[in-house]
């Protein structure tokens, strides 16, 4: 496991059109799930971790790790910047330090990530469920 | 007199307790005490309702009356607020607001607090032993009232944009500090024993913050004017190790002075070729 | 079949006023003029995620039961508690949120909507500063310089750019679209116009190119549009820019003041701030100084990051410190539709935007202290309600938590992630759809949001929704004053 | 409901009433001749001051800018606050109180109606949305219209009655009460950072001057035959040696004047009665505003009295806005607004050391006293940039008492007080004057015929006080005139009790006046058609989107105004 390749990064967590658009299909929709369990990296930072497009990838930061999808980014080069749309997924690791004005942090935070092939993606009501006790 | 109160329970909500001051306390009884109003979450009660308190009456008969909290009362918002004489010993955690717009006497903690300790400070001194939260010594928002006076030292870790609008008086902080540590500042003096994380000073037009940690950079609207062999904290407070002196913040006009630690803080030393 | 126009679209804070829907049957069949998003929302909002009956929470499941045994029980929770939170409010009208206010006055609970986590420290730092700023149509007709920071237009408000600023068509400065199709013609040749297009989301191109005939010639010579974007990442908006420049994460507060201290003439003691060279920044900096109209729009990649607030303080002095060279403006990209609304009711009824306190019987203000995510992270909450909005979605793990275990009411056309988690769930009509009302554009021009088709039977308004929920409060109120 | 104050000291000016010993009877909201003395609830009035509800012909409480003013100022209110009560909202207060404080503080001091001064259209629904959220007063709002293009291309062509059926719909169109004008011409070059130097200086790219628009507006309020006359704030506001270009204003429409009638109301008048060349020769220009309104009829004006105090300058005057914001580095709002105007906001303390403000507070004074008709003058604060309306108590007192505006004289800035007119002045203003200057002249110069008085038929808000003009002087006793203005004896309004003894016994919903102006049909239709084809080219919201409908009035109340176009 010691030799699993670890890329330090920045997180940001964002809009994206896909989001917006599934968002108003309804957030328990395919579109907005699809839309929004992914993570768009620079390709040389795939290339560096050895994941291809559309692979599992687990990212993680001091608050969580959640196991999403890579995407290509179409906005590269960004260099270890990664990118999640908002959403429950990338409400496991964001920070939420508010640092005394009400506002997580919601970019630029700290964070790794590795490859998963065998670890899957959860579905929205899977994700829930491990999270909190109702829903 | 010296006033002990003790928490009765868990405190979960939010709790405004301003009449928690010896000011207020002085002279009264634990039955009045027990009577004064607070607010628990959105109801009105009787501080007797949260707290129970006793009065040991002190050998030395000074006029001076002490409040000595018992317990973690991180809930418990503005304690001391306004308070110009006396003294409070809080042996626990301490809630938001403590201290605002104090005036004179001495707040001690034992523990942490939360944000906006020291608000709007005019006088007194409050000393922390744990960490403190962020905008400590700040102004209310929209205000540029921050501190007018008094001292506040922290021997933990303080939040961000500690002293932010300070005009005068001093805080020390033993720990480090969080971004924008002295924003705005107009006077007065920060110093920092350990690392500061990037702002600090930023928008600062006088006054002084001195950092002996290392910083995470400096603000590219500061200029470099020299090297110091040692800075002057207060009356009776030297540190004798070479720092860097700054000036800023240029987008204000400012003439504030950012001094830090040249051995702790190698990642500045290109700004030498400017000397 | 009718069709009806000038409909206000309900999704981001642009409030376009010109979609025309056309209605079979009860049912919006087509949409005009639209975005992406707009589409979505109009051709999709009535799909299978939409609740349709009030549900409540009973050994552990949502069950179905009436609106009148819902509203009781949601008078109740929020009766009883003592330290409510009410949130959401940026995705209904104004007229809604103002009895959203009343009700947290009733219940003295803490009222906050959705711009504390987008634009909060926007406001906070234009609480310190000040804002220069203007309405929309201002910067169509008279700015020759537009700046996008830490916001992509093309994917949260697609049609900004087309109705507002670089490529609509203004008295005194006309759109710059022609030269970005000549731009991208040199570039990449004709396919990738006819795409390009696409991405745009915009009219069919000969209408915009013929679109306003000036009827007036303007005195000023034409200098043409500048656009700089300005962010972490090569967004689909940087593409069509005329300068990019690409910041380092987490440094665009340095930037910022690197930029105030440039157009104070200033010299720098470093070569590169954020990840730019400094000559490149004099570059821009000229282009600020030297325009005769100049707007900075702003997005969360500034409020988010970093410095936060500060990168808004600093956003705001350096347009502020420009109107000393010439006429600047600077404004937020406000996202929900009615984001602006939501704070523009509460500033008038309490003095304050957001993060509202009644607890204590009187308004008080103090995001990092009465803004709900704080409220959350420290568990001081005991119930909750949230309308027209899905923080469960959208805050952080840690404070969904304590949220998802306070007794939890949401009013709510859709299952979303947050209507999972109720205890009592009460289906709303869309407002901008199903229902009227008002909302303010991100330049606080106040819009009316039409109502173009009935709701689902037995589907209520927000407002109305609300104001059942006060009167049965009232109620259980002066029942418990009697015994 | 019948209602019945007995034995009050009435002051009622439009009736020649001064301080006669009467009953007033009430029914169903309006005064009328006798009630039945048996079924009538009575008020005892006996010992006290009785007069028509106060008027406020000019103060900024609701709108964009009001509401922008308000977020910016966390710490002008968070000490200044009103809890909930079973009848009253909550809310806070200080230099902008929230609406519903707003409300119950005017209230409190007996005033019933409230005119909000400055209305962009493209935002008259905000505007409306917080008068309607203004309980307990009546009140009504004037559209910014001096630098429309509309109205700016069609005076430069010359084409009055076009402009005025353009004018007439929109007044109509956002609700409005009357028309403003504000740096006229020079808002329209603020949307550039520019602006216009005297009344002669053309307006960039539109090939106009203030004068004309000035003259043209004023032409156009005759042709649609509104109540009130054009409302100006003057172009040079808050420079020093400006009081030249208010006597400049007022005499360009001097030949428009029909007999006695007012033709033109110069608004917050101190604010443009500045002598000197800048800041250091600054002085009072008082004495020559007073002797030309003192020889003129077709002027009415108000004071914008300062009051040493922090409060948050507010006006449609972008650049002059601006400037305060250089001179005081305090926090600067600014909000141009397409087509139509502009807006800036900046907090500012007045300082009683101040020499310059010490000279601006004793300027306001000086106008109201050396103006010898007060039909002329009226009171106001310009609130909340001279000071918040809650000071009226204040100035009531100055403007009775030589004893009171000593007292204040003691404490300011000596270069100030050497130099200010008021030590000359004995003159003291009697209640029969302060009701004029407060209520009757404030109702005559907006003309509304219902208020301001107490003549049968009139609305019945009534503001009893409790001070016994028989029993005291309140030139030697000002703070007991202070006191009893601060909070009435009884506010009543619409025939309601809404206080007593300065506390809020109801919260109820207010009128918003706004006049229906009808023109011509046929132009009518016409002027839609061309309003279509153009507001695309204008404005960035949709013509079927832009004007306020009534349901946006808690209620409505229009006054009807047959044009001669």
């Amino acid at each position: 496991m010691g030799e699993k390749p670890k890329l330090r990064v920045t997180l940001l967590t964002g809009r994206t059109i896909e989001q917006g658009v599934g968002k108003e299909h309804g957030k328990s929709s395919k579109e907005y799930v699809e839309s929004v369990s992914v993570c768009y990296m620079d390709p040389e930072d795939m290339k560096k971790l050895g994941v291809k497009d559309k692979t599992n990838i687990q990212v993680s930061t001091a608050f969580g790790s959640v196991v999403v999808k890579a995407q290509k980014s179409l906005r590269a080069p960004h260099p270890s910047v990664i990118f999640i749309p908002y959403g429950p997924w990338a409400n496991v690791i964001v920070d939420p330090e508010t640092h005394g004005i009400g506002m997580p942090s919601f970019k630029g935070i700290p964070a790794t990530v590795e490859p998963a092939p065998e670890k899957p993606v959860l579905g929205l009501k899977e994700l829930l469920e491990l999270q909190f006790r109702k829903g | 007199m010296m006033v002990n109160l003790y928490p009765l329970k868990e405190l979960k909500l939010p709790i405004v307790a301003e009449c928690i001051n010896p000011d207020i306390f002085q002279g009264k009884k634990p039955a009045e005490i027990e009577k004064l109003e607070v607010w628990e979450g959105n109801k009105q009660k009787k501080l007797g309702e949260l707290f129970k308190a006793e009065i040991a009456e002190t050998e030395d008969a000074s006029e001076n009356t002490v409040v000595v909290i018992h317990g973690d009362i991180s809930r418990v918002k503005r304690i001391g607020a306004g308070m110009k004489n006396g003294e409070i010993i809080i042996k626990g955690d301490a809630g938001m607001h403590l201290g605002e717009e104090m005036k004179g006497g001495k707040i001690a903690v034992y523990g942490n607090v939360l944000g906006w300790a020291g608000s709007m400070m005019k006088g007194g001194t409050i000393e922390i032993h744990g960490n403190a939260g962020d905008y400590l010594g700040a102004p209310y928002r929209g205000s540029t009232e921050g501190m007018k006076g008094g001292k506040i030292i922290v021997h933990g870790n303080v939040g961000r944009e500690a002293g932010a609008h300070m005009h005068k008086g001093i805080v020390k902080i033993y720990g480090c500090a969080g971004q924008f540590a002295g924003f705005r500042m107009h006077g007065g003096t920060i110093y920092v024993q350990k690392d500061c994380e990037a702002r600090t000073g930023a928008c600062m037009v006088e006054g002084t913050i001195v950092v002996s940690g290392r910083i995470e950079s400096v603000m590219p609207s500061f200029t470099i004017e020299g090297v110091k062999k040692k800075v002057k904290i207060e009356e009776g407070e030297v540190v004798e190790t070479p720092f860097y002196l700054f000036l800023g913040d240029l987008t204000e006009n400012g003439r504030g002075k950012l001094y830090v630690a040249k051995d702790k803080n190698p990642h500045l030393s290109h700004y030498e070729k400017y000397l | 079949m009718p069709v009806v126009k000038a409909v206000t679209c309900p999704v981001c804070g642009s409030l376009c006023d010109d979609i025309e829907l056309t209605i079979e049957n009860g049912r919006i069949v087509k949409v005009k003029n639209g975005c992406a998003m707009c589409e979505a929302k109009f051709l999709g909002y009535c799909c299978e995620h939409r609740v349709l009956k009030p549900m409540i929470r009973k050994d552990g499941e949502l069950v179905k039961t009436s609106l009148k045994e819902a509203i009781r029980r949601a008078a109740e929770i929020l009766a009883e508690a003592n330290y409510p939170v009410l949130y959401g409010w940026s995705n209904t009208s104004c007229e809604a949120t103002s009895v959203g206010i009343e009700l947290a006055e009733e219940v003295g609970g803490v009222i906050d909507n959705t711009s504390v986590v987008c634009h909060g420290p926007s406001i906070l730092s234009i609480q310190d500063v000040g804002i220069p700023s203007c309405t929309l149509g201002q910067i169509r007709h008279r700015a020759d310089l537009i700046v996008y920071w830490g916001s992509n237009p093309w994917s949260a408000h697609p049609r900004h750019i087309e109705r507002y600023t670089s490529f609509s068509e203004g008295r005194f400065e006309k759109s710059a679209w022609r030269g970005y199709v000549t731009k991208i013609k040199a570039l990449v040749g004709r396919k990738k116009i006819q795409s390009a297009i696409k991405r745009l989301v915009l009219k069919k191109p000969s209408q915009i190119s013929t679109h306003l005939e000036p009827t007036f010639v303007s005195p000023i010579m034409r200098k043409g549009r500048k656009l700089i974007v300005i962010d972490v990442r090569r967004t689909k908006t940087a593409e069509m820019a005329d300068f990019f420049v690409q910041v380092e994460p987490n440094k665009d507060y340095e930037l910022l003041q690197a930029f105030r201290a440039l157009i104070r003439d200033q010299e720098l003691a470093v070569d590169k701030v954020a990840g730019v060279p400094v000559e490149y920044l004099e570059d821009v900096a000229d282009a600020m100084v030297s325009c005769d109209f100049g707007a900075l729009f702003f997005g969360l990649g500034l409020t988010m990051s970093g410095a936060k607030l500060r990168n808004i303080d600093a956003a705001l002095s350096l347009v502020r410190d420009l109107n000393m060279r010439t006429k600047f403006i600077i404004m937020p990209m406000r996202g929900h539709f009615n984001v602006t609304g939501a704070n523009t009711v509460s500033t008038w009824q309490t003095g304050y935007p957001y993060a509202v306190d009644f607890s204590l019987g009187y308004p008080r203000y103090n995001p990092g202290e009465t803004s709900v995510v704080d409220v959350l992270l420290r568990k001081e909450s005991d119930a909750a309600l949230i309308v027209a909005s899905d923080p469960v979605s959208n805050f952080p793990h840690k404070a969904a938590e304590h949220l998802a275990e306070n007794p939890l009411i949401v009013i709510d056309p859709h299952m979303n992630v947050t209507a999972q988690m109720a205890d009592v769930l009460i289906p709303s009509a869309f407002v901008g759809i199903e229902a009227a009302g008002t909302a303010y554009r991100m330049d606080h021009v106040p819009i009316p949001l039409k109502k173009v088709v009935n709701p689902p039977r037995g589907i209520l308004p927000d407002e109305e929704i609300l104001r059942r929920i006060l009167a049965e409060i009232r109620k259980i109120k002066k029942k418990q004053e009697a015994a | 409901m019948e209602l019945l104050i007995r034995n009050g000291f009435v002051y009622d000016p439009v009736n020649g009433v001064n301080g006669e010993k009467m009953d007033i009877a009430i029914k169903n909201g309006k005064i009328v001749e006798k009630v039945n003395e048996r079924r009538a609830k009575k008020i005892d009035a006996s010992g006290m001051v009785v007069m028509p509800g106060g008027v406020d012909i000019h103060s900024h409480i609701a709108g964009g800018k009001v509401n922008s003013g308000r977020l910016l100022r966390p710490e002008d209110h968070f000490k200044d606050f009103e809890r909930k009560t079973v009848t009253t909202r909550s809310g806070v207060g200080y230099s902008i109180p929230s609406t519903f404080t707003t409300g119950y503080r005017y209230a409190r001091m007996g005033w019933t109606t409230v005119m909000d001064p400055a209305m962009p259209p493209l935002e008259a629904k905000h505007t409306h949305e917080e008068l309607s959220d203004t309980p307990i007063i009546d009140k009504a709002s004037y559209p910014l219209l001096g630098d429309w293009w509309f109205v700016l291309e069609y005076l430069k062509n010359g084409q009055i009655e076009e402009c005025a059926r353009h004018v007439a719909w929109m007044i109509t169109a956002t609700k409005g009460y009357a028309i403003k004008l504000v740096n006229p011409g020079g808002l329209e070059a603020w949307g550039f950072g520019r602006n216009v130097n005297s009344i002669d200086d053309p307006v960039p790219n539109f090939g106009i001057t203030p004068r004309e628009i000035i003259r043209g507006l004023c032409k156009v309020n005759k042709l649609l035959n509104l109540p009130h006359t054009i409302h100006v704030h003057t172009n040079n506001l808050g420079k020093p040696g400006n009081y030249v270009t208010a006597l400049e204003t007022m005499e360009c429409v001097e030949d428009l004047a029909d007999g006695d009638k007012p033709v033109i109301h110069i608004t917050h008048c101190q604010f443009c009665a500045f002598k000197g060349d800048d800041w250091r020769t600054f002085e009072s220009g008082a004495e020559e505003i007073a002797n030309y309104v003192n020889a003129h009829s077709h002027v009415t004006m108000d004071m914008g009295q300062v009051i040493f105090t922090d409060t948050t300058t507010m006006t449609a005057d972008g650049p002059f806005q601006y400037i305060l914001y250089t001179l005081s580095g305090n926090k600067w709002v600014n909000h141009d607004v397409e087509t139509e105007t502009s807006a800036g906001i900046v907090p500012f303390h007045y300082r009683r050391k101040s020499f310059v403000h010490a000279t601006q507070w004793s300027i306001a004074l000086e106008l109201a006293l050396l103006i010898k008709d007060p039909w002329k003058i009226l009171m106001t604060t310009d609130h909340p940039n001279g000071g918040p309306f809650i000071a009226y108590p204040r100035i009531i007192a100055w403007l009775m008492s030589r004893k009171a505006r000593e007292a204040t004289l003691k404490k300011i800035n000596p270069k100030a007080r050497s130099r200010s007119l008021l030590p000359s002045i004995d003159r003291e203003l009697s209640f029969y004057e302060i009701a004029i200057v407060t209520r009757a002249g404030q109702a005559k110069a907006l003309g509304l015929k219902n208020k301001g008085h107490l003549g049968v038929g009139a609305d019945a808000d009534i503001a009893i006080y409790g001070f016994n003009p028989e029993e005291m002087e309140p030139s030697k006793k000002y703070k007991a005139v202070r006191r009893a203005f601060k909070r009435a004896a009884y506010t009543i309004k619409g025939g309601q009790v809404v206080v007593k003894d300065g506390e809020v016994l109801k919260h109820m919903d207010g009128a918003t006046m706004w006049l229906d102006v009808q023109l011509c049909e046929p132009c009518e239709i016409e002027l839609n058609e061309d309003m279509k084809r153009r507001f695309k080219e204008y404005w960035t919201v949709g013509y079927e989107n832009y004007p306020v409908t009534e349901d946006y009035l808690a209620v409505s109340h229009p006054i009807t105004v047959k044009a001669d176009v």
